[in-house]
């Protein structure tokens, strides 16, 4: 088959689904709204009508023992998936996830391991304010024993949800709706997006921009920005932000000596603060500025529109804190 | 509920035209439930909504231009711009506020039932929330907290039928909704919601059981959402979501209990039809000026953006 | 019961000894409970335990000298000494794990009766939980998604009348808890946890049932433990949390599962006090091999400190 | 009264406890084991004596709307103090914390302030295992709206409870039993510690050790194990890590040019990691070496005595870290 067949992001999580599925009875798709294109848009499409209420499972909106349920169907030899519509609502659903699953295979002495995905969705903007427009990836980050996949492309949003799907422990697969119409061309066949591994999305001599999920995509704009400057950057998609490939990371700040970490999380704590301590500890000596973070504000997610646009970061932000670090001269 | 009904619909034309963004859960066809249970209780009581809580927002007193800004997201709205629909607050009325997350707010309705009976002031909690939230496992601790402790909380399922694409069999065994109460040993029954003074009734007698110190008190009402899940209608906007029988929303419409309201003022002749009129075109005029209000009023600024972080 | 009992007990004097370590939840005095289910039950079926769980384990089957060293947190543990006694697996057995927050393993017997439902393939899950995991709302939600989808799960209460320090009519209103599942139309009943008989007709009733798609059930056991809510007795051990009084204890103690079975036995000419003396001695002398298996083995090695983070 | 008065970590607790419920009627306790010494020490004896049922609450096992209720009554004008005695349990109260509480003022455009403490309890060791050991205050230090406070000291125990009650936000209050028994002099006065502020523990000039709670007595006693190898180590007692005082942290990094940050939470993403980001954007050119982190691995928990030993941070790891730190020659 043709590899050059185009498909949209949401499609190829769709498409991930549909091959999964079809490959492996074990695996069965669970969560509120797989019914309902306004909580998932076309990511579940044709999946019930092929096959069945038994595998396609829409819910009440119970996401505590349903996330739970997912869980214990996964110790039971299943590979669930299991999605929230929106991360905010994970919160109810925090004890299967990290109490329960990320704990149980270390807590067991490696008994029984997790095969099951924690599919969270984020959907912001559309002035939903503060509690429809959380992304809880840096809180999840955080926790041993869950794996946390953050795809920026079509190709890897199908490659890291096969991934996901097949790894034997439980991984947090995080998608931005904000990135749902993005189209490239994306293999038909069944393939995995290695976990645990980045991705140089564009090569470049003078200052590595690391990011991830929609960010990528800001960031290569931003470097596009600054090529008419004479700055090349050069654009790190992570990918898995836990665990960190940190190879990749520290060759490319080694290379260009300078580093500007892009992540859609508030500020303290998250995964820019981690790949920035990162760094310091590990390639100082080839750092010649301090690193600089282009993330949310400590705030919660205001409605208004106007507050919107201050609030989420672009590429104009992410050219602008390049620009900055480039000035600073050589420290330490 | 006339109020609510004229300013709800008054949110379809800018909804439609982009001019209001913000997700916006219409209250028309449940007015009768926000108006019967919030005439129960006074300035004192608390409410606390959710996502659908225009109308216990203005039920309970609220001002309608700050809400209608609020939902332009001004800065003049109640909230300020920063929460929109879904977060509506006049605390001066006893509105606490209102969220999203589904069941999120009924443990806060608790906990101002909870200080009520710390200060034993004679307040009373409401918390409306809807079939849905009957999923949530927070219900159940919540009523088993407020049963143990007998607070003055009144638990108003407002059951619609329906939580966004699912019907409410699809979320539950078919049984009466209202039982979830008894094993907690909390009195429930199950009303016509959308006849306003069985409404009101229920909700007097609630209040004062509360007031005595006899609380809590579920009260499930039946009733029916003339408007999309979220918007005017969950087709027109393209997510063809709406499942619902055009059957069944005919025979809702025929229910309306402002309708219902109205015919039984005229068969008793407390109000005519040219009252009524000049009721609708005196509320049409509020509404008017409340969205005149909304839409002359500023954005929030963009420096202004983490103002509101801390108090 | 008798094995579960001898061993629980075994563990009174390592524990005041400070060999062994981490809490232990004894079972003394509840065994029918486990024994009674459990019996009922094939290796394929699914059982999930709490925090008081050697006996949900050794009645399901799990070997003895890999919970007696799980219980010491030694390398040959069934889970390898990274758990202690409130994490005792044996997958090979149906036993799948058991874990101390409360509530937290209801959800995932539901995910397993979810994959017997998917696969068809008869399995029943259970799921033990205490009076005090009442109070938590995911029960509930578990309940309810369980009936709207009529899956094989028994949902067993093993209610011992208090929750560490308090007793059960302070956690919830004096009513029977097995009618919480009543408004999900699940069928439930109330036992008495100490006949083992009584227990395991219950148990089989409720299998069959889930077996033939009729599950879910709800099972409430009356019970109670001997021991401490954690060790041998939370007084002696200083935090003088044990608030039952005397009589109620000698009362139980009276009551004794084993007691009544064994009395069971001998009316009935089946066991007489021979057989069961030397049935007796010989499960000490297995209790006492298990004991010794795991003072004899080795504790984990601090290198291999992260192992088992990820399969 | 003399202000020589010795009390133990736990019972300087109970004393602003005491103070701030008698000073001040809308001050009620709620939560699991609050009768119970099991639950939570001595933190709440004589409470109930002494001011009733009605104002300390033992509640059932429902973390959940138990947690929102302490919200509500905050919203309603109490000033409510909901404990919960380990931190493992509060997973089950994320939606009432994050969603809600740190939201609530910001998402109504300031209309409600919300004046709730939630009080959390570190218990690990002894060998309880996964689910009973873990500090979730890396999480909470990644919200906005929420602060958090983590009193290293019998002082600041008091202190920080009383200003916790008296600010008008979400306060976390983070204590640890491993530090119950720590005595000291406490003024036997009514004194708020004020939040956002650190502490220089102990003043040096060689490098920095930034720590909190626990790990403040362990850094010092890394600070006086170096001594007698001619290491003068200032050590700083965050006391607050949400929101930080970076003056003081940064003040330190600038004289001494190193920084070793000790913290009790899981390595990735943690207050370690933020106090790293923080001081490379902010103090590059003083750094003189790579800041180290001296935090739990990623990994969960271990029951195994032999295993928690390796688990828990002590002075010598932070000793080894700061010699360390010493040796790696001046980087970028
Ligand atoms: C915790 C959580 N889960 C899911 C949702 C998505 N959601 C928005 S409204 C809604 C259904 C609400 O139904 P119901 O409670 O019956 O209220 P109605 O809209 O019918 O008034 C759901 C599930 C949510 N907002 N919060
Ligand atoms: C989520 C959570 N909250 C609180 C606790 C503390 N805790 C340990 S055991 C227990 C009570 C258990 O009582 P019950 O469920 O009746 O079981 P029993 O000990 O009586 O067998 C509690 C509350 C916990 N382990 N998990
Ligand atoms: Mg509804
Ligand atoms: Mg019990």
């Amino acid at each position: 088959m043709s590899s050059r067949r185009v498909l949209s992001y949401s499609l190829a999580i769709n498409e991930a689904l549909h091959q999964m599925m079809a490959a492996d009875p074990a695996v069965f798709l669970i969560g509120q709204g797989v019914k309902s294109p306004w909580y998932v848009g076309n990511t579940a499409q044709g999946l019930r009508e092929r096959f069945g209420d038994d595998r396609v499972i829409d819910t009440p909106v119970s996401e505590n023992a349903i996330t739970g349920a997912a869980v214990g169907a996964a110790l039971a030899g299943m590979r669930p998936v299991v999605v929230h519509p929106r991360m905010d609502f994970m919160f109810y659903a925090f004890d299967p996830i990290i109490n329960e699953a990320a704990n149980w295979y270390y807590m067991n002495g490696g008994r029984l391991s997790v095969p099951v995905v924690f599919w969270g969705i984020i959907n912001r903007g559309g002035e939903q304010a503060a509690q429809h427009s959380q992304s809880l990836h840096g809180m999840f980050a955080q926790v041993p024993g869950l794996k946390v996949v953050m795809p920026a492309t079509p190709y890897d949003a199908k490659g890291l949800m096969v991934a996901a799907i097949r790894d034997p422990n439980p991984v947090v697969f995080i998608d931005d709706r904000w990135l749902y119409r993005r189209e490239e061309p994306v293999p038909e066949e069944l393939y995995a997006v290695e976990i645990g591994r980045a991705r140089v999305a564009r090569a470049g001599r003078d200052v590595t921009i690391v990011a991830s999920s929609f960010l990528v995509q800001e960031a290569l704009q931003a470097a596009a920005l600054l090529v008419p400057e004479g700055i090349e950057a050069e654009v790190i998609d992570l990918r898995t932000i836990k665990p960190l490939d940190k190879e990749t990371i520290l060759t490319s700040v080694e290379k260009t000596g300078r580093l500007v970490i892009a992540d859609g999380g508030w500020r303290t704590g998250g995964v820019a603060a981690e790949v920035s301590a990162l760094v310091a500890e590990r390639a100082f000596a080839s750092l010649q500025a301090p690193p600089a973070r282009v993330t949310l504000p400590d705030c919660p997610a205001p409605a208004s529109a106007v507050l919107e646009q201050a609030y989420y970061r672009t590429g104009e932000d992410i050219a602008a804190a390049v620009r900055h670090t480039l000035r600073s001269g050589a420290g330490g | 509920m006339l109020r609510i009904r004229l300013c709800e619909e008054a949110f379809v034309a800018p909804i439609l035209a982009g001019e209001v963004r913000c997700p916006c859960h219409l209250y028309s066809g449940e007015e009768a439930v926000a108006v019967g249970v919030c005439a129960a209780l006074t300035a004192r009581d608390y409410v606390f909504g959710n996502h659908r809580s225009h109308g216990h927002y203005l039920a309970k007193g609220g001002s309608m231009p700050e809400m209608a800004a609020e939902i332009f997201c001004r800065e003049t709205g109640c909230s300020r711009g920063r929460g929109g629909s879904m977060h509506l607050i006049a605390p001066e009325v006893g509105m606490m506020g209102a969220a999203p997350i589904v069941a999120g707010t009924i443990s806060l309705a608790l906990g101002a039932a909870l200080a009520a009976a710390i200060r034993k002031d004679g307040c009373v909690a409401v918390t409306f929330f809807g079939d849905g939230a009957t999923g949530e496992g927070v219900l159940y601790e919540s009523m088993n907290f407020a049963a143990l402790r007998r607070l003055p909380i009144i638990f108003v399922c407002e059951n619609n039928y329906y939580a966004t694409h699912m019907p409410v069999r699809e979320c539950r065994v078919d049984r009466p909704l209202y039982e979830i109460a008894g094993p907690f040993g909390i009195e429930s029954c199950q009303e016509d919601g959308n006849d306003v003074l069985a409404v009101y009734e229920a909700g007097r007698a609630a209040v004062e059981k509360c007031r005595s110190g006899e609380g809590p008190v579920f009260l499930e009402f039946l009733t029916y959402r003339y408007r999309g899940h979220v918007g005017p209608d969950d087709n027109i906007q393209g997510s063809h979501t709406d499942i619902r029988p055009p059957e069944e929303i005919e025979r809702w419409r025929l229910n309306d209990p402002i309708l219902r309201l109205e015919k039984y003022l005229r068969e008793r002749q407390i109000m005519g039809e040219d009252e009524t009129s000049a009721v609708r075109d005196e509320i049409a005029r509020e509404v008017a000026a409340a969205h005149d209000f909304a839409r002359r009023s500023p954005s929030p600024r963009s420096e202004e953006l983490d103002r509101y972080v801390f108090a």
